[in-house]
């Protein structure tokens, strides 16, 4: 039945696919992003402050730790949770091995660099995932609370797995893997995202309701200003990709996501994720870290050079993400679970 | 007023490597530290800014000690151990201060 | 009609504007103006953190442009508002001649001092602004929402014209004109506001809805917060004025803004805006900027003393106009357009 | 009758405290205050920007403070209010020697260290007003509005108080009483508390219906946030203060804010308080300054060591009265006013 | 270009005093200094940080001055009264500039 | 440890003429510098205070760099031009580094 629902309206869902980007794009959350890029590229003096950004950073990540945790309260814990979860970590450690061997591949990235990048596909962007609640929210679909714990737990095997591979091609350091084990675990995103997760999970549904006019209501302006800033940094990444990204690194910024996004679809499938689950699901996959990994990498691979990585990863990837990313992982997910 | 010769130790470093160069400064009994922020700056690595930056990757911090003269080179060896990896320099200059017997 | 009018009800509108200026003196914001200015004449350590003042600034901006726009988007392009556009551009040309040669006619300003308050004096101030549409907001009263855009096009003619009057005055000092030019012209203030506008336009009142609790409800709150922080500047300003100032700059700072006002009212009048249109219009032309043209003036006129028009601007003109200026044009904007 | 009343349902009423204390901890208020001392204890780098944690506490001043007015503007002064200020006034006055006294009997503490230590018990915790407002809004109780002029006036007196306890130890350093004074009773958060009151009470429920958006519905949103921003402090505390603190001052740390309590909630009965009113007088008697204080120590007695003042109200006696306390003095005021 | 031989003396202070500093600095006719921000340090008081104060009783400033050098000893003077009883350190070195007047 | 002897430039600037400032350094081929903010201050045109502005026009940068100290005549050159017409100061002090191949 569903391949015939596939089948029969076929037509119409590739136009739903374009009216979703174009409503996507028309957004306020993109056009800020845009503002941002144009302004940078304009050379204007905009700038959001740091103190500001981070703390739009930390309120992003609380909101999305007390919605996940409160939905978990409200849905109960359902049997695909551990399932989920353990697939979201086995995929965040998987996905730097193939990212590794696709950029050695393509590229001329050194061992150490492409370890680095590869770290950051494997490893997931909370700003994205809150751009994709966003789009689910208009869209007025729902999703699995502990999508925000999976979320959580995906940000970090992909650290081990980019220290595995770099170790094969470079000497040890001397430097003790337990403290940097321990400062990739406690980084402060994990810890904000895991921890406002059970503070929404205990105080549930009642408890969230005071507090709702700041973490639910100002969600998606604050992901505007949020935008705007994001858009910023990266159009000023914009001069300098061209001295740091070789047309092949670029590439791999527009098609590794795809390749993540074709190996999460099935498995989320086979979850049986709700649509709006297997979106975020999808979106975890696809997205490429841009505040947990880049940290840990300037402390593991202290070598590798930050240019490439940031540049890829908020300059190419999330871009591509916001813009045609999130439709089309939203009509997958649909067409998977609908 | 009495004034002491010190040297005056500069590390411009980033900052994720920050707590490690603390830790290193408390090994070598350089107890005393001030750190400063920096706000941009230029190298080989090309130009960075913190203005809008969500993440320390990129930004630099300005750690300064004031240390006795006698202990430059056993506290400079092993902090340049550390920024050698890092990204950062590391610079000496003399300085006078009063209350000399608290470095 | 209107004259009856006006002569019937004489003394109703007289009390009406008394009226307005108690309402307006005893609201929240121009209140906590004077908290923030009583806390710095007290020598208070009280103060906004720099972080806070310059992400508030940027909200309201942002929360500025996107109100214009999304009018713009309800109400269509209506046939002034080209006529309104240039209405504006021209008066931010013209008015600094004018204020140059009252300022050299009563004061001993240097000339490069004098351009540099005139270009002040053009410009717009997006604080006044964001008060004049709270007063709207508190009167009931709608108002062109390409007001906006005229407000941003407003904001550089002024600079120009000090550019050419000080050039008579001062040797060239070899500085590229086009950077500079580009430099005032994609000042962030200047970008944001614009930008915001088209982000407004595009997203129409459908897209702002789910920002709006942001965006709108939050707006006279934070207008509280700056204007706190504004009245702390000030009130700090205050000590050095009486160094920097003279007693007949003093009064340039309070009749200026009468006189600009007294121009503007008959050409709002003649552009057919409703009341609140008008009453915009007559406050762009009154306010003295205070963040874009004193960044531009440190770059273009480095000579000139910028505790002199800082002061001024911010410890004269804006409080003037806030407690004063603001009720008055809008019942000067009601009878005009009424 | 009340006698009877006590005794008839003395059992439910002792579940009614353990109920009080349960939905207290699970509060999300207590539990980001939790998460923030977690993650300091497990050294993760999660961090407030300073700026953001100091633009959130002046918000929450004018918060309290408005709210405060708008209540004093909606009841109109009562005959108590004289006396509740008094009152107040003689408690921070009274309780540094008390304070001191004890300090001096149980530890080893040098005088000039006491003396710090006890003005901060003298004085009131802002924060903690915070907090008590949250949870008498759970409990449905309104409250004075005139207690938040209480909490401004006992801010001083305790660091006066201080004053005079210290020199008698210490010789006199020749600092101006006048210059040191000044900057205590302007210190900002005493003038932000104040003015915000006034402006509540000026502008009046119409007034503030505008600006509630953001200073009443984002109120306990933003008490979330800064109690993450304490917790992290307070962690970061506990590692020094096992070297700063020894165990009698710790227990002081504990017992002191009970003994406080003691002393004001008979206070509160004899003044005829509301139980709302009642919970924050015991309240404010109860908590140790953590703003105002320490800096004017710094000033007034720079030979006291901070971090055994700073420990042990951050770190001791505010998690103490946010978990322990407060559903206790709640509980009490309720009995006594009830 | 000509340079003019200075002292440039730097003081890191708690920011509690700094009023207290600059009003030391008007009265022995120093009108020139300059402030900058620390984020972090170390000492015998132990180890601070900016992050997440709301108070600023702990943390640190460094006030940047660049004085005539046969003004140092009636400059140091009066700055060292005030730094011995807060918490601080006063240093001193060498440096030129150029538009020596105007020191 | 083999040290090399540099010369320290510090250039205290206003805020909004730090592009013009990175650009002449950039001309002049010194491409390693940091720039610390500064939060107040003090000179000839009276105290300022970075507290509560919206505005740079009045806040000031301190721009750092190492140098090799034979470059230092060419590159202070261009910086004063800029620095006369703004507000500013410069100051050159000696400082020794490692790795001296770098600057
Ligand atoms: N010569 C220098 N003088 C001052 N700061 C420098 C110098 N070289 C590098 N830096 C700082 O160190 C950072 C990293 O330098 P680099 O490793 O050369 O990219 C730069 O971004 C500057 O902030
Ligand atoms: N040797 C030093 N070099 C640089 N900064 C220092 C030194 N000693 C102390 N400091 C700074 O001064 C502060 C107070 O020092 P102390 O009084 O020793 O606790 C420390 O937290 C540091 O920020
Ligand atoms: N002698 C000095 N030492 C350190 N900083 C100074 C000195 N003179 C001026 N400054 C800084 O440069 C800014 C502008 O100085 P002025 O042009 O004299 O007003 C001041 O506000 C200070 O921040
Ligand atoms: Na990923
Ligand atoms: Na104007
Ligand atoms: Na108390």
């Amino acid at each position: 039945m569903r391949y015939d629902a596939v089948h029969g309206n076929g037509e119409g869902e590739a136009v739903n696919l374009v009216d979703l980007a174009v409503t996507n794009l028309l957004s306020p959350v993109v056009l800020f992003f845009a503002l941002g890029v144009a302004a940078a590229l304009a050379r204007s003096d905009l700038s959001v402050p740091e103190a500001v950004a981070k703390g739009i950073a930390l309120y992003l990540m609380m909101a999305i730790g007390l919605k996940g945790g409160v939905e978990v309260a409200r849905q109960g814990l359902t049997s695909t949770l551990i399932l989920t979860v353990l697939a979201g970590a086995v995929l965040s450690f998987a996905i730097p091995f193939l990212a590794y061997a696709i950029l050695r591949f393509v590229s001329r990235l050194s061992a150490v660099d492409a370890a680095a990048v590869a770290a950051h596909y494997g490893s997931i962007s909370a700003v994205t995932l809150a751009v994709a609640i966003e789009v689910l929210g208009r869209a007025g679909l729902n999703f699995e609370g502990y999508m925000i714990a999976v979320a959580a737990v995906m940000e970090t095997p992909a650290i081990l797995a980019a220290l595995l591979i770099a170790r094969r091609s470079r000497p040890d350091d001397g430097l003790s893997r337990g403290e940097l084990l321990h400062e990739v675990a406690f980084n402060g995103s994990v810890v904000v995202l895991v921890g406002s997760f059970f503070v929404g999970w205990i105080a549930g549904p009642a408890g969230m309701k005071p507090i709702a006019p700041l973490f639910t209501d100002l969600f998606r302006g604050m992901l505007c200003l949020f935008l705007l800033d994001m858009g910023l940094v990266a159009g000023r990444g914009f001069a300098r990709a061209k001295k740091a990204l070789s047309a092949p690194v670029i590439l791999f910024g527009f098609v590794m996501p795809l390749i993540s996004a074709a190996i999460a679809a099935p498995i989320a499938a086979m979850l049986g994720l709700s649509p709006g689950g297997a979106m975020l699901f999808i979106t975890l996959a696809a997205s490429a870290s841009y505040i947990a990994v880049p940290a840990a990498m300037r402390l593991a691979l202290p070598e590798a050079d930050a240019a490439i990585y940031l540049t890829l990863s908020l300059g190419v990837t999330f871009p591509f993400n916001l813009i045609i990313g999130l439709p089309l992982y939203l009509s997958v997910a649909q067409k998977l679970a609908g | 007023m009495q004034l002491h010769r010190k040297k005056r130790i500069e590390i411009i470093l980033e900052a994720p490597g920050l707590r490690r160069l603390t830790e290193i400064l408390e090994r070598v009994q350089v107890t005393g530290y001030t750190v400063l922020p920096a706000i941009a700056g230029n190298g080989r690595g090309g130009p960075w800014s913190e203005a809008g930056q969500v993440t320390d990757a990129e930004r630099m911090v300005c750690v300064m000690c004031l240390i006795d003269p006698a202990r430059t080179d056993e506290v400079i060896g092993p902090i340049f151990e550390l920024v050698k990896r890092h990204i950062g320099l590391i610079s000496v200059s003399d300085a006078e201060v009063i209350r000399g017997e608290r470095f």
